[in-house]
């Protein structure tokens, strides 16, 4: 299985956490991204991520290869939602899992770090005032 | 001689175009030549400078050169997760 | 419910990440320390955790309230394992929920870091040589 | 005059004097005194300066002023997580 892959359904922690497992393995870091209820002080009532699939595969594999072959660690995973998600919804889940914590956090910190910016995902928030907007990296709105 | 590209339009560009795709011929050889005709076509302000461009599912110069059929996607700042 | 709690039964990581939730939270990271086949060389069977209840308890809930205070967090939760584990058991889970990965991160680091410094529980490994051992923070054996 | 202590031990400290806890007699009032005549007596090799003591459920000094009847822990080097 590909160590980073898209998701238009519900994300399975329990399932993808299992994923990581090893007996030499002593730490495991994970990173959940949530939909906020807000952004810049905008309330949000949910959003909606588009990816350019083939790409987005192409580049979070390379992300997650980097991260393997730049930190001490034994398994990366890394999924990310497509569609339409609520307040809450996991958007984006990253699991380590290292024979040492030192290397789990820093490896998790640079997958979500290189995903957001590299990979072609975007992020569409639909406002509680009626606007929506796609987002740039800093969550302030894109203007084409 | 006029190319036929198979463009892409994905977030914002999406929703300033109408479509998420279209073939479009031009005799743009590179995409940052391509690019201007497409802005001017749809109306589209956003300046290259903030996009990346994408040919055939990987990222490339904007100076690359083109081929007829090419896919041809203009990236807009990513906001994944 | 406290913060840092001690349990001397398998944890339940679900139960405990949705402690976690918040509808203003958009990351989650999550620290979990397993029960590794090895240490410094040596092959480990299992190993058991003794605690000093009181002031263990007391200590990490000191803890949980620096992070909370020094981070810019919403929730965080700490269990430790006391008693007898095997290969793979989840021995220490920190979860912290914040509206922003920095924070996030930087919290969980800071509790796992103080949790292994401060707080009086021992681990007792059992090598397959037979021979078993407490350790000190570094994994090195004590002599008493 | 003897008092009577509440010591507790804990991982290497239990396995050395095979005992979970037990009431000491000492004419010791500091944690630091009542130490080196538990070490003694219980052929405890570990020097002091590796451990912290606890008084009634709190750390404390090696110095502080022991009363009558205090739980008393020398904890080892800790090694949770």
């Amino acid at each position: 299985m590909s160590a980073f892959r898209l998701s238009d359904r519900e994300l399975d922690m329990r399932a993808l956490g299992q994923e990581l497992a090893s007996p030499s393995a002593g730490a495991c870091v994970s990173f959940e991204g949530w939909v906020r209820d807000r952004n810049e002080g905008k309330g949000v009532l949910q959003l909606a991520y588009q990816a350019y699939a083939p790409l987005a595969l192409a580049e979070g594999e390379r992300i997650m290869a980097e991260a393997l072959a730049q930190f001490a660690i034994e398994r990366a995973v890394c999924v990310h939602r497509t569609g339409e998600l609520r307040i809450g919804d996991l958007a984006v889940w990253v699991g380590i899992s290292a024979a040492h914590r030192d290397a789990a956090f820093a490896a998790c910190r640079y997958v979500i770090d290189e995903i957001k910016r590299r990979v072609p995902i975007w992020k569409n928030e639909f406002y509680s005032d009626g606007a929506s907007g796609w987002l740039h990296p800093d969550g302030s709105p894109v203007q084409s | 001689m006029a190319r036929h590209y198979r463009l892409l339009y994905f977030a914002s560009l999406r929703d300033r175009t109408g479509c998420d795709g279209e073939t479009f011929s031009s005799t743009a050889t590179q995409p940052r030549d391509l690019y201007a005709q497409v802005a001017q076509h749809h109306g589209i302000t956003l300046a290259a400078e903030r996009l990346r461009v994408a040919i055939n599912g990987e990222f490339a110069d904007w100076n690359h050169a083109l081929q007829d059929g090419d896919e041809v996607v203009f990236l807009p700042p990513v906001s994944g997760g």
